[in-house]
């Protein structure tokens, strides 16, 4: 198995999240395809590791890291969505749109 | 006495400005006698120096200066400070200028008293008349042309001002201004004149540009121009060809004032700048022969048009400007002498002609002959001295103008046979139109009752100032052309020209033809029927109404005025409409620059997408026209992605 | 060869889920399916040899992430969503966008190209614990602070008004 | 791990922090302004600390780890400080934060400033995302802080979406770094400028903009500046942005200097866009927060001149402009809140509200006309030292047309700057009431004024600190 | 010896301490603003007998360090070229604030701008540092703004702003050029007598870039063909006192830049400009009387009339040569004065019947002799009689620019007919003629509107008179430059 296929997928799975993340309707879609750029981040973080730097683990070390952030950033995302929700009855970005001009 | 000679501009100075400043308004004020005793010390003081000139105790020329401001130059690669020296010259036609100039603003002072009496504005009045004296004063005596133009510039406002003495009235408020902008436009081209002069001379020193010019550094073409900017100017303040509109209405004014700058002096201070800087012209021959064809042009054309005038006060600006054309044509003609001598005797009988018109306007209340006529009986005093002055204009012996008037028709015929005609046609014409005057005025029977009735002889304030000018109209000119001290004393070493002489019987023929002329005026006019002058009207119409509308030469100038105040207002268009759009909504302009390519930027990569892809609303492509107007978060998500093409494009490239 | 194929399955799975969580009508399904490619990238990190970013993948995300998401879709989530469009309109400039930045990212797989591991798996979790002892225990103290600032937004943002 | 008491300031601070946070379940609701006042007072420690190892530099600056302790990144620390102390003190007088998660409140502030605080000392890459990390979290929830405004809610959640969008960005640019060089460490990267290396690099600079609202990435910034509580507002148009900023500075000018990759052009274009996009956006503005959100944007385009000059001077003129634009702005956002302090709901921040404050309170009129001629650039003010400092970076390293574009957007910034200026002085006031301003805010606004003013007239002292502080250790 | 710092910041106290002073206390403010600018007024007539009037160096020279770091340092100096300018400026505000005593609304915030101004445009003469010369140029502009758009006339808000950008769009290219010339200087330098030194170092190209950077700036302030759009309305909008100040000393700015940074620091860059630069005389001349005349306001037409008169400053400028450039200098001053009076009198007419029209008017000379004859001597200075100030520095102006182009002098002499023609139609107009009765109840001037302008009226005459008076300090440092470089 050579490295290219490995960049090839996470790059996949990036442009796939980048995708979602611009077209989903959806707070949370939109958090789920974010969430898929992480992964894909993470992939190619261990690939190179496996593959181009083993002698050390500073790859995935780094894509640990990311894994904790990307909860975080999940955490407080969704408990944005419920506040938000809460007040205006509504997942749908398309309806944010006080702040304009 | 010379060196105070200072004093003559300076004292009428002081006393208009005590005059000003010092007294308040009022009809009855004492102004007038302190402006009175001004003239007079300064009318001494020229006699004086006039009489020990002719006396012989005094030598001319006389010159000091002080210096008033330093100017740091460069002629010719040389480096220097000029220092601007001002003050007095005085020679042959200075002094001869102070003594005519003093004695006729005497004379129109005293003669105010009368003629002004009771006006709201008495002494505002004397205050102008001492301060255009002052300024006529130092314009005559300075040795600094810059000074000289900046006394001509105040001779301007002067008139300017007591043309608009009565301002109330729309016409003098216009002629005044008509006035001062005919000159300033002459003006121009002396202003210009006086560049070029010290640009090439480094001086404004009239001896040392002298001196310049007749050691012929000026170069022909240099000269050339120079002459023609000082024929500029003096034109306008002539009132030459074709400048000469403003003179006739500029009898708006007061008639004293008429008698004083627009007959005796202001109006001779072109003639008398040519003759201060007569080397220019001598070292420009093409520029002389400008001066003695503008001269001659306006002499004939103003004489022409004083034959069919009414107006009183109009027939004697025509004959001024016609006699100034006389003087003008001299001097272009190399008379130098003759140009000058004809100025001093003009300067007194026309100064009379105007007094007494100012007398019987003031006895009858009106300026058009038509309703005068038999004035004699009434009027002795006026009558008479008018008539004197009459004959001298003329040219009739013994009377003044007979021999400046000779004079220049003297050496008119040396320069130019044709040009001696033309001037004796003007000549006779002036013959016709004065006597014409005398005849509508003075004899014949009364045409208007009442104004006959009421009409009186003027008090002696006025009739003195007549009658001393009378005199001078009868005996100056034989006086001063008595053993050739005319020639001594206003004379211009110049080389001489070849050309015909003057022949005797010629002289003889124009006496003969002035009687003539005489003649068939009073002949047409003196009579009382004016029934054969009506039919010659009528016959002649045509030519008629060319002269009444003065050539329509006004029209050419109003039409001037209507092209400079279109010109205003299409600068003004452009200012308020181009320029200012451009340069500050240049501004708003930048924004709409940003606005466009922000829609073109739209138009050719979103809306084409969408296109490309189909079937899609346009609501992306208006949404991203109004790039964050939309508050569309996924917008902004939809920018940062194409940042991160553009870097995955970017890397290509690596 | 095995590796391969696993390697392509998972790839595929991963890659058809991501499809599915980004083009589901149904926000559940996309959870769903959300999990599904967590667990196939989890299994790439197994197959890179990476074991304790496979066990931290499993249970962080497929176990914590996937699942609070889940949680959150189906407390907010109504019958009628299921009716409604799920994507929105610029779909097509997106599109042009990702496929735009794939030349670039072609560039960089055909650089990684052909190669191959060299060294044998190693067991990860020692060294990294090891690293986050020393060199990284800063940012993993930091990492504690960014998750209980998470948690305080967390609350404060859940906290009900009432209780205020 | 070594050399980590270099960073006992961000340690304490940290600490303290959490401290607070326990400190919060003790502290009755109502009394919860005593915490604002102990957090400015544990930023002002933290701020004596940073001078302490400013003042001592041998035992207070090194390099560590991950970490590089020099004059440059204590300067920005003192920077940061500063704001978060004066941000605090205009979170007292602000209205509509709850009393009851005041602890909360300046918890989160006080962990994003440790978070800036380690991003400008960072050589790290993981580090730097950590930190990043730290400071966007809190700051999404810090933006949405009012819980029950609509505007507060909708603001967080576009800050949060486009923050996460772009961390995820910033990641793979790391991986790919990553994947190019086989560390994090910054320091000596053996850099072949291959396509992976300058793709990652790139990615991570946009992380880097979307932090420092530099365009393309700049959009969310008006959104989430109106609707966040003016306080954070204040605190998130400054500290973020200078922290980021003062990052970018290290490893664009000193680690991975732009010039060596060939990228100084795209730092022009970058600067040029985010000037012109912020001045010419901020021109229609209505609402004097957004103004000062788009102004913000162009604030930080000029600053990035500094960057893409990539010269000493450049340095040295992004130090000065942080240092000025801190006071400036914190200033404008300060009297902007205090006059929609005495109206309530809608139309608060509009220029409206403006109307007539010259009457109202003239002092507090002038001051704001004195922040907004110092934020464009007037002499002799201190904001126009912090762009005579850029423009002569530009000038020097022969960037005349950024230069020329920087001077036309000065031009332009001033319109709508005087448009605010235009409301308080010459329009008439609906309601002419005498504007009263708090005391810490008040105190706050003095701090801000004498700022703008003693450096503006005499700056010897603060150029001469920023050149001694354009120092990096490793 | 700091003599120079005094003179300008007395007026900053002053203004501070108006600042302190509560807006009820008017009398007090208004004594405050009275005092410190003639207290500056006085310093400096304190220093004309100390001035050297046979060196063109700099004189009263204060260098303190400023921004040592940054090379900048606090050097102040005036020459014969700057120190008549100083004299205007304090003479001149301390008549715009004599004129300014019957403004009632906002006393405090007024003295206050008009105060800061009065610091700002002494700076911008004395500054012999680029950086301090910037600062002081710039300092000028925010209580401009302020004057014109709180106390101006019904579009005093456009024309605020309008003034603001045009000015400050000028300016900031003149930053970018004092950073050319510092990075471009063999030891980095802002010192402007170092710099004067400097340029022959600098090659054509890198001077005509510097040059227009600065002109731009000083064209615009000037000002010259065609960024001159600013002027009219900031006059017609601008209060009284403050078009006073504008006309007469700020527009002065412009030149003085020219004649100190473009000609002695860029001598081949201005010399390159030169064809241009009397072309744009000329047009200024010409174009800017025309407009004038196509005027129906007053106050507008006075101020295209400078427009024009800055023509003639520029093309005394053109003619580089010692006879110009002391008629420029000698024009500004004139200019200052009568153009000062000028609009104290037009506002003086305004104040009373609240209209500028020029035909709303007729015969008013009948009614308010003393201000028609003010007016008119006015009017007729500034169209260039001779005996009063104009005429003089306009001859000079004329010979100056005569010696080097003569076809384009001759042009310009149009433009003085164009200003006799259009200031005779106004006082025709306005003064004579029957008298309008609608202001039959016209007041003549008051104590304190004569106070204001008989000063400038004197001056007219004095310097009509003997020009000697201010030509004495300007004419050695007219020499030397025209000197610099044969």
């Amino acid at each position: 198995m050579n490295l290219g296929s490995y960049v090839a997928l996470s790059a996949a799975l990036f442009l796939i999240g980048v995708f979602g993340a611009l077209t989903r309707r959806n707070i949370i879609g939109i958090l789920m395809a974010i969430e898929l750029m992480f992964n894909a981040a993470n992939i190619n973080l261990a690939a190179f590791n496996r593959y181009l730097h083993p002698g050390g683990i500073i790859g995935q070390t780094l894509a640990l890291f990311i894994i904790s952030i990307a909860a975080a950033e999940v955490v407080v995302g969704l408990s944005l969505v419920l506040a938000i929700y809460r007040n205006t009855d509504t997942v749908y970005v398309e309806d944010y749109n006080l702040l304009k001009g | 006495m010379l060196e105070h000679v200072y004093l003559i501009p300076l004292i009428p100075l002081f006393a208009s400005l005590v005059i000003l400043l010092g007294f308040k308004e009022d009809p009855h004020s004492p102004a007038p006698y302190l402006g009175l005793a001004a003239m007079g010390w300064c009318l001494l003081q020229a006699v004086s120096i006039f009489w020990g000139v002719a006396g012989g105790r005094i030598v001319l020329p006389y010159e000091a200066s002080i210096n008033w401001f330093p100017l740091a130059t460069e002629v010719a690669g040389k480096a220097f400070s000029y220092q601007m020296p001002i003050g007095v010259l005085i020679d042959g036609p200075a002094a001869v200028m102070l003594v005519v100039v003093t004695l006729v603003s005497f004379l129109v002072q005293l003669y105010s008293l009368g003629y002004m009496h009771g006006d709201s504005r008495f002494r505002r009045y004397y205050a102008f008349l001492s301060f255009f004296t002052a300024s006529m004063l130092g314009l005559v005596v300075s040795n600094n042309l810059l000074v000289t133009f900046m006394c001509w510039e105040l001779v301007g406002v002067s008139s300017y001002l007591l043309i608009g003495f009565w301002f109330e009235k729309p016409g003098p408020a216009y002629a005044s201004k008509k006035a001062f902008m005919t000159t300033k436009l002459g003006d121009c081209g002396l202003y210009l004149a006086l560049l070029f002069i010290f640009t090439k001379v480094g001086s404004f020193q009239i001896d040392q540009v002298r001196e310049f010019a007749t050691r012929g550094y000026f170069g022909m073409g240099a000269a050339t121009a120079i002459g023609f900017g000082l024929l500029c100017g003096c034109a306008g303040k002539s009132a030459q060809w074709p400048l000469f509109i403003w003179l006739p209405d500029a009898m708006e004014g007061p008639t004293p004032v008429s008698a004083l700058i627009h007959a005796a002096t202001m109006v001779a201070a072109g003639i008398y700048l040519i003759a201060k800087t007569y080397f220019i012209f001598l070292a420009a021959p093409i520029a002389m022969e400008a001066v003695a064809w503008i001269g001659l042009i306006t002499a004939f054309l103003a004489a022409s048009m004083a034959l069919v005038s009414y107006d009183i006060k109009r027939v004697l600006a025509f004959s001024t400007v016609s006699q100034l054309g006389f003087m003008m044509c001299a001097l272009g003609a190399g008379g130098y002498t003759a140009g000058l001598f004809h100025l001093t005797t003009h300067a007194f009988f026309k100064g009379l002609l105007f007094l007494g018109a100012g007398s019987v306007i003031h006895a009858v209340h009106t300026n058009d002959m038509r309703s005068m006529g038999g004035l004699s009986k009434k009027m002795p005093i006026t009558f008479l001295t008018m008539l004197a002055a009459t004959l001298a204009i003329s040219g009739v012996w013994p009377f003044a103008g007979y021999f400046s008037k000779d004079m220049i028709l003297e050496s008119v015929y040396h320069h130019s046979p044709v040009m001696f005609y033309l001037l004796t046609a003007a000549a006779l014409m002036t013959a016709f139109y004065m006597f014409r005057l005398i005849s509508m005025t003075f004899l014949g029977p009364d045409r208007d009752h009442e104004k006959h009735h009421h009409a009186h002889e003027s008090p002696l304030v006025m009739t003195v100032p007549l009658m001393v000018l009378g005199l001078l109209s009868v005996v100056a000119g034989a006086a001063l052309a008595h053993d050739g001290f005319v020639e001594r004393l206003l004379s211009f070493p110049m080389p001489q020209t070849p050309g015909p002489e003057f022949p005797r019987a010629l002289g003889l023929g124009v006496s003969a033809l002035v009687l003539c002329s005489l003649a068939l005026s009073w002949f047409l006019y003196g009579r009382g029927d004016f029934s054969i002058a009506e039919a010659v009207k009528k016959r002649f119409s045509a030519v008629f109404n060319v002269l009444e509308g003065r050539y329509y030469f006004d029209q050419l100038f109003l039409g001037l005025v209507a092209v400079a105040d279109g010109a205003a207002k299409l600068a003004f268009w452009i200012d308020a409409r181009v320029i200012d759009q451009t340069f500050v909504d240049g501004w708003g302009l930048l924004m709409r620059v940003f606005s466009e390519l922000s829609a073109l930027f739209d138009g050719l990569f979103i809306d084409r997408t969408v296109d490309g892809f189909g079937g899609l609303s346009s609501d992306l492509g208006t949404g991203l026209r109004a790039l964050v107007a939309d508050g569309q978060v996924q917008e902004y998500l939809l920018y940062a992605a194409i940042a991160v093409s553009l870097a995955t494009i970017f890397i290509l490239s690596r | 060869m095995l590796e391969q194929i696993v390697f392509y399955s998972l790839a595929a799975l991963i890659t058809a889920s991501a499809l599915m969580v980004v083009t589901a009508r149904n926000t559940v399904h996309s959870a769903l399916f959300l999990g599904l490619c967590l667990a196939g990238v989890g299994g790439i990190f197994a197959l890179l040899g990476a074991d304790f970013l496979f066990a931290g993948q499993i249970m962080v995300y497929v176990g914590g992430i996937a699942v609070l998401i889940m949680f959150v879709v189906m407390l907010l989530g109504r019958a009628s969503d299921l009716h409604l469009r799920q994507m929105n309109k610029q779909w097509a400039a997106a599109l042009l966008v990702c496929a735009a930045s794939l030349a670039g990212f072609w560039k960089i797989v055909r650089m990684a190209g052909g190669a191959l591991a060299t060294a044998p798996v190693k067991p990860t979790t020692g060294p990294l614990g090891l690293i986050m002892m020393g060199d990284y225990a800063l940012p993993f103290e930091l990492v504690s602070l960014v998750l209980t600032g998470a948690l305080l937004g967390a609350i404060f943002f859940s906290r009900s008004e009432k209780s205020q | 791990m070594s050399n980590l008491h270099l960073l006992s300031p961000e340690l304490a601070l940290g600490g303290m922090a959490l401290g607070l946070m326990v400190a919060d379940l003790f502290v009755a609701a109502k009394h919860g302004r005593l915490l604002y006042h102990l957090g400015w007072l544990v930023s002002i420690l933290a701020l004596v600390m940073v001078g302490y190892t400013i003042s001592n530099s041998a035992a207070g600056q090194g390099v560590g780890s991950l970490w590089a302790v020099d004059p440059m990144s204590q300067f920005f620390k003192m920077l940061i400080l500063l704001t978060t102390v004066l941000c605090l003190l205009m979170g007292l007088e602000y209205k509509d934060l709850p009393p009851a998660h005041a602890g909360t409140f300046v918890c989160l502030l006080l962990f994003s400033a440790v978070g800036m605080m380690l991003l400008v000392s960072s050589v790290d890459l993981l580090l730097t995302f950590v930190a990043l990390e730290l400071i966007s979290l809190t700051s999404f929830i810090l933006a949405g802080f009012e819980r029950r405004n609509h505007k507060s809610n909708e603001g967080s959640v576009k800050y949060f979406l486009f923050g996460a969008f772009s961390s995820a960005i910033m990641a793979y640019g790391i991986s790919l770094f990553y994947g190019a060089t086989g560390t994090t460490r910054l320091v000596g990267v053996g850099h072949d400028g291959g396509p992976m290396f300058l793709l990652g690099l790139l990615m991570i600079l946009l992380g880097f903009c979307f932090k420092a609202s530099i365009a393309p990435m700049h959009f969310w910034v008006p959104d989430a500046y109106e609707g966040a509580p003016t306080p954070v507002t204040a605190f998130l148009s400054l500290a973020p942005k200078i922290a980021t900023l003062g990052a970018m500075v290290r490893l664009f000018t000193v680690l991975l200097p732009a010039s060596a990759f060939n990228l100084t052009t795209l730092f022009v274009v970058l600067a040029a866009a985010t000037m012109t996009v912020g001045n010419f956006t901020a021109f229609f503005q209505n609402n004097v927060k957004r103004l000062l959100a788009y102004s913000s944007i162009a604030q930080a385009g000029y600053i990035l001149i500094g960057i893409a000059s990539g010269n000493t001077i450049g340095t040295e003129g992004v130090l000065l402009y942080s240092f000025v634009y801190v006071a400036m702005n914190i200033g404008a956002f300060a009297v902007a809140q205090s006059v929609a302090s005495r109206s309530d709901g809608a139309g608060a921040y509009d220029l409206e509200a403006f109307n007539g404050l010259a009457r109202r309170s003239f002092g507090l009129a002038l001051a704001m006309a004195f922040f907004l001629l110092s934020l464009s650039g007037i002499p002799p003010l201190a904001g126009f030292i912090g762009k005579f400092y850029i423009f002569s970076a530009a000038v020097q390293s022969g960037h005349m047309g950024l230069a020329v574009i920087a001077v036309i957007n000065s031009v332009v910034s001033v319109y709508y700057y005087m448009r605010v200026v235009y409301h308080m002085f010459f329009k008439p006031a609906a309601d002419e009431t005498p504007l009263a301003v708090g005391p810490f805010l008040y105190g706050g606004l003095a701090i801000a004024m004498a700022g703008i003013l003693a450096f503006g007239v005499y700056p010897e002292p603060l150029v001469a600190s920023v050149q001694a502080s354009a120092q990096y250790l490793p | 010896m700091n003599m120079l710092s005094l003179v300008t910041f007395i007026p900053l106290a002053g203004a501070l301490l108006v600042l302190a002073l509560p807006k009820e206390r008017v009398k007090a403010i208004q004594a405050t603003a009275l005092a410190s600018a003639g207290a500056s007024l006085a310093l400096s007539i304190a220093l004309i007998p100390l001035f050297n009037r046979g060196s063109a160096d700099m004189q009263f020279v204060e260098r303190l360090s400023w921004i040592p770091s940054m090379d900048i340092h606090y050097v102040l100096g005036v020459d014969g070229l700057s120190f008549p300018l100083l004299l205007l400026t304090t003479f001149i505000s301390f008549i715009a604030l004599i004129g300014s005593l019957g403004i009632k609304e906002r006393v405090k915030e007024y003295f206050f701008w008009f105060l800061v101004l009065e610091v700002g445009m002494l700076g911008v003469f004395e500054a012999l540092d680029l950086v301090l010369f910037y600062v002081f140029w710039e300092l000028c502009l925010v209580p401009m703004y302020f004057l014109i758009g709180i106390w101006g006339g019904p579009r005093k808000e456009f024309a605020a702003i309008k003034f603001f950008l045009y000015t400050l769009a000028g300016s900031v290219f003149m930053l970018l050029a004092i950073l050319a010339v510092y990075f471009n200087t063999a030891p980095h330098t802002f010192d402007m007598i170092a710099l004067m030194k400097a340029h022959s170092a600098w090659s054509l190209k890198f001077q005509i870039l510097v040059f227009l950077g600065f002109y731009l700036a000083f064209a615009i302030k000037i000002p010259a063909f065609p960024f001159h759009t600013w002027l009219p309305l900031a006059h017609v909008e601008a209060p009284t006192a403050v078009s006073v100040i504008l006309a007469a000393v700020l527009l002065k700015m412009g030149l003085y830049g020219l004649l100190r940074v473009c000609y002695e620091m860029l001598p081949l860059g201005f010399h390159w400009f030169l064809p241009f630069l009397i072309a744009i005389a000329v047009i200024n001349i010409v174009y800017g009387a025309l407009c004038a005349m196509a005027q129906t306001d007053m106050k507008k037409m006075v101020a295209y009339s400078s427009v024009n008169h800055m023509g003639y400053c520029l093309l005394g400028v053109a003619g580089v040569s010692a006879i110009g450039f002391s008629g420029a200098v000698l024009q500004m001053i004139n200019h200052g004065i009568i153009t000062g009076s000028l609009f104290l009198l037009v506002g003086v007419i305004y104040d009373r019947a609240h209209t500028r029209d020029i035909s709303a008017f007729g015969g008013l000379a009948a009614r308010v002799p003393i201000y028609a004859g003010l007016m008119f001597l006015a009017c007729f200075a500034s169209l260039g009689l001779p005996g009063l100030a104009g005429f003089v520095s306009e001859f000079m102006c004329f010979l100056g620019g005569f010696a080097q182009w003569k076809i384009y002098t001759a042009i310009s002499v149009l433009g003085v007919l164009a200003t006799a023609a259009f200031f005779l139609r106004m006082m025709e107009k306005v003064f004579l003629g029957p008298l309008n009765n609608k202001w039959a109840g016209l007041s003549d001037m008051s104590a304190r509107e004569l106070c204001s302008i008989v000063p400038l009226t004197v001056l007219t005459i004095a310097f009509g008179v003997w020009p000697k008076l201010a030509l004495a300090f300007i004419n050695t440092t007219a020499v030397q430059m025209a000197g610099l470089f044969k």
